[in-house]
């Protein structure tokens, strides 16, 4: 069940260019699944935040959070201390990756920047738990955008890209994908829409789950501002923030 | 001190209310709280068919405030009042209705929906959303148009009908005058001001809507000007709204 | 990057200018950095003879925003030209001179002053202050009016002159389009949105005048859609206002 | 000249319920006068809070202010902490007690509350500089409130009243003055409106020179939202930011 908890800041930490990981404590910690965001209040801002959780430790009832310095709300966010203070926050919120029903040996991980890869570390995790083999591939700009390549790595192969060549291979996940030989079941894929698109045609045959970001007002479904269209019947639609973010690759039609 | 309110057709535990779109159909925030403890409860906006909205962005955050541009995205009055009312029955609190539409006739065709209905306790005409192409705040800036909608409503309702007035007026007064003369048994003010924001780095709207109507405290002097103004001048109750977060702002209401 | 900006009679270094009533007649400021800076200074409302203005308190604070209700306080048009202008003379920058009145012939009284002073550069004709009863605002919601005033005020400008739009408009694309057909050379949009704030230690309006007009970061994106519907519409310069703080506030206007 | 700048907080301290006295360096500090003020920016509110300067130290290029939580920006000044934080001021703003030019042998100082004795502690130490006898008349509105007695002791005669009576005399400054068998040259008086009113009323055969309160916009007189009618003709007014706070005492009409 969804609710409003004010959490404590157990650590902070800048990981990357503007891009910080944050734990925080919350009984709620084991309720939380892969691929569910948590929606943050700001002082001074009329508007919630989401985002992803990135990882879950049960046992000491924490979850970590990783996001990017993008406004004036992330900004703010990266100014929070760990100790003192506490972040309201609304959790959990959407849906998750059903990978209890899927029956799944080899799963193929998409992420593409902020956006995408901190969901599918904490997806990754609890494949990894399950025994189904991991094959990620991570797409970022440039060089100092690059984290959590090396948790990756001790889940399964990982490939990364960016997109200036500056770390590992020059271009887009897409051409990665390209070059793999591997037989996947399922693809699990989360980042720009551009990306999803380009992932969602590439991988037309193959079965998959996507997780779409929108801008958000109530963050639970009462609002109506973060729907997609169904491809079914283009004049119905899905709440991002309740029915999503993850929707099965073939249900939404991206914007 | 008692906090209950009597208005036509609604006897409120108290005075708060959440305003229409900002709440949905009350499931969700059930999960929050005990949803018997909210005065009223002013559901979304119901037309005569189900509607899609706009296109997404639909929200913008600006300096205390948002923007925001649904487009009245519900699923059809029918839908309302058979998958969505039902919820809301197991609670003490008393529902209104927001009623939308892009011509007088689904106006109508909206309020004798609801008058089969033992759900609801009221109306709220809503003749103030800025956000659809037709219709919507067309009846709230022109009186003629504003009369006539109310009238036809005010007709054609089994419950009280209170008219929700649009901001983007020259002169209030004239307005609430208009509505009060054509039968409305209460105001409610204000919808959304009309605002834009920019995405300076795509250099265009950020709303896809472009404009969106704009709440939050930001706002709220001007909701307390406009019913202080209406105050002074028309004797018929008044649901305020308009940047209410905190108590404070609740008595800056009264 | 050149950011020298030609509007009709001014030719600006920079497109950035203090609003009228913000920046006095330039004295004070000229402690803080260079006028030279600036591309043009607009100077407070000048009306025909010397006015007291408003009682205090005169201004509050609101979210992203603030309310003033100083009632056009100023020490006449001839103590303007002969007292507060020739302080500026020294500096490169243009002034422009807001008139202000109760009756279009006060507002031409003023303008016709103003041809005897060789100090400013153009007028910006104040048609939307909502702070004084009589004249102010009527001006700016009163198509009639406005086009009126603007017509008369033009026939007798040897300056260009800027109408001063209020945003307290059912339509403001209607209103701008009045004053562009009555000789207007530009706009400037926009003045403030009239507002109200309570006391709640004393339960009644902080201002003493009970309305203010509200400015500041909360009435921008009100602003942007205005400016936004205005260039829609009609191909006239437009000197933007309304909540701008920081550079990409500027930019945002554009 | 007036000018903007970042002060440096050196100290903060809690003296009274809600009552903090903030010392702020500034090369400016040598130029501030006795009944000038500060005009402080807060981050999120768009008007900028006068403060009074309560004491100089030249050496040091400190000032000190004392203020009150009232609201929001007075509470945001509360948290500011000496170390990190920089106050965005404008300074120094307005008028001053002119007592260079004053032949003064004893001065009367009338403060009441939080916005009066600030100003006046500032006064009182530059008159005992000048060698003037002081008697001093502070009121408070409850013994919680009260502060800065023993500083005013140490420069002279000083009584205090509160309204309730929980602490010196019970009753209104006035209700002391009546008491006074002292002969004044001038008083000096600072506070609620309704006590000005009261003191230049009772005191009104006296010479003296009051402090006003309005509500601000710019502080430097260029908005004409502080002004005060004049005596002599009520058409006409000043600024309270700027040809004021301080004024001689029959050159006003007290609101
Ligand atoms: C389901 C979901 C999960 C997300 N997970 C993460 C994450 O794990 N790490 C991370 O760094 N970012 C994540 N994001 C993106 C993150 O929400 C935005 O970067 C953030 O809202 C930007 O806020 P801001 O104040 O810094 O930017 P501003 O541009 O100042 O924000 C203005 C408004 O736009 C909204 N907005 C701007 N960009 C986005 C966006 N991409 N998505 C949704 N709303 C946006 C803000 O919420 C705010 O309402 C996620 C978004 C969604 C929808
Ligand atoms: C010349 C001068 C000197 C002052 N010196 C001191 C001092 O030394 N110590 C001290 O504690 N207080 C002093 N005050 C009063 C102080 O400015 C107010 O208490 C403060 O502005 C309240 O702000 P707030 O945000 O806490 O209250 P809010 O009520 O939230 O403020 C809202 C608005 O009202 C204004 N306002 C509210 N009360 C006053 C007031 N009494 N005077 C002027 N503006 C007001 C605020 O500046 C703000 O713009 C002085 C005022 C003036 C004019
Ligand atoms: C996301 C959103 C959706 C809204 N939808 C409706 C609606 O369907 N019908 C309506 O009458 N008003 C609608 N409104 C307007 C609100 O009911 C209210 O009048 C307005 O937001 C001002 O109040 P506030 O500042 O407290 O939000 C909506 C507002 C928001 C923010
Ligand atoms: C204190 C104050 C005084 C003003 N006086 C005038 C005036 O004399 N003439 C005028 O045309 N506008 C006047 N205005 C309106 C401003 O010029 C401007 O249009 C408005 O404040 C919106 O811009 P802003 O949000 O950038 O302040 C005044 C505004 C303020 C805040
Ligand atoms: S953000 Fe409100 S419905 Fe999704
Ligand atoms: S506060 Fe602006 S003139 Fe005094």
């Amino acid at each position: 069940m969804i609710s409003k908890q004010l959490l404590k800041i157990k650590s902070h930490l800048c990981i990357a260019q503007d891009t910080f990981e944050v734990v925080l404590h919350s009984p709620l910690a084991r309720e939380l699944k892969p691929g569910q965001f948590i929606h943050i209040a700001l002082k001074h801002h009329m508007l919630r935040r989401p985002v992803s959780v990135a990882n879950v430790d049960v046992g000491a009832e924490t979850f970590t959070i990783v996001f990017k310095i993008f406004g004036e709300g992330t900004r703010a966010l990266s100014n929070c201390k760990a100790g003192g203070d506490f972040l309201d926050a609304i959790l959990p919120c959407g849906s998750y990756y059903p990978i209890d029903r899927l029956q799944l040996d080899h799963a193929l991980i998409v992420g593409g920047g902020i956006g995408g890869v901190p969901p599918l570390y904490y997806l990754a995790q609890s494949l990894k738990k399950k025994g189904v083999q991991i094959t990620s591939v991570l797409g970022f700009q440039t060089k100092s955008h690059v984290f959590y390549e090396d948790k990756f790595q001790l889940l399964g192969d990982t490939y990364v890209a960016t997109n200036d060549g500056t770390y590992g291979a020059k271009g887009f996940v897409t051409d990665i994908i390209t070059e793999l030989s591997t037989d996947i079941d399922y693809y699990f894929a989360c980042g720009p829409t551009a990306m999803l698109k380009a992932v969602t045609d590439q991988l037309e045959t193959q079965e998959g789950y996507i997780s779409l970001e929108e801008r958000m007002g109530c963050g639970v479904g009462t609002c109506y501002a973060c729907v997609v269209p169904l491809k079914e019947d283009p004049s119905k639609s899905k709440k991002i923030c309740k029915d999503g973010p993850v929707f099965y690759a073939n249900e939404v039609i991206l914007p | 001190m008692t906090l209950t309110t009597t208005l036509p057709g609604l006897t409120l535990k108290n005075p708060v209310m959440p305003a229409s779109g900002c709440f949905g159909f009350g499931k969700e925030y059930s999960q929050f709280y005990d949803l018997n403890e909210l005065g009223a409860i002013i559901i979304k906006a119901a037309t005569g068919e189900a509607r899609y909205g706009n296109a997404t962005p639909r929200v913008a955050e600006t300096a205390s405030g948002m923007l925001n541009a649904i487009g009245l995205q519900n699923p059809g009055v029918e839908a309302i009042i058979n998958e969505e009312l039902p919820f809301l029955r197991p609670f003490e609190t008393p529902v209104i209705a927001n009623v939308a539409g892009s011509t007088v006739e689904e106006y109508v065709k909206v309020t004798k929906a609801f008058n089969h209905s033992n759900d609801i306790h009221a109306l709220e005409l809503n003749i103030s959303c800025p956000n659809v192409k037709e219709g919507g705040v067309q009846f709230g800036t022109d009186t003629e148009l504003a009369k006539e909608v109310t009238y036809q409503v005010k007709q054609a309702s089994k419950y009280p009908v209170y008219v929700k007035l649009s901001p983007n007026v020259s002169d209030i007064v004239v307005m609430a005058k208009a509505v009060t003369d054509a039968g409305a048994d209460g105001l409610s003010m204000i919808n959304t001001l009309t605002g834009m924001q920019i995405n300076l780095k795509q250099r265009r709207p950020i709303i896809a809507n472009k404009t969106g109507g704009l709440s939050g405290p930001a706002i709220k002097p001007i909701a307390i000007r406009m019913i202080y103004q209406v105050r002074q001048a028309l004797d018929i109750p008044i649901i305020g709204m308009g940047g209410i977060i905190t108590a404070e702002d609740v008595v800056e209401f009264y």
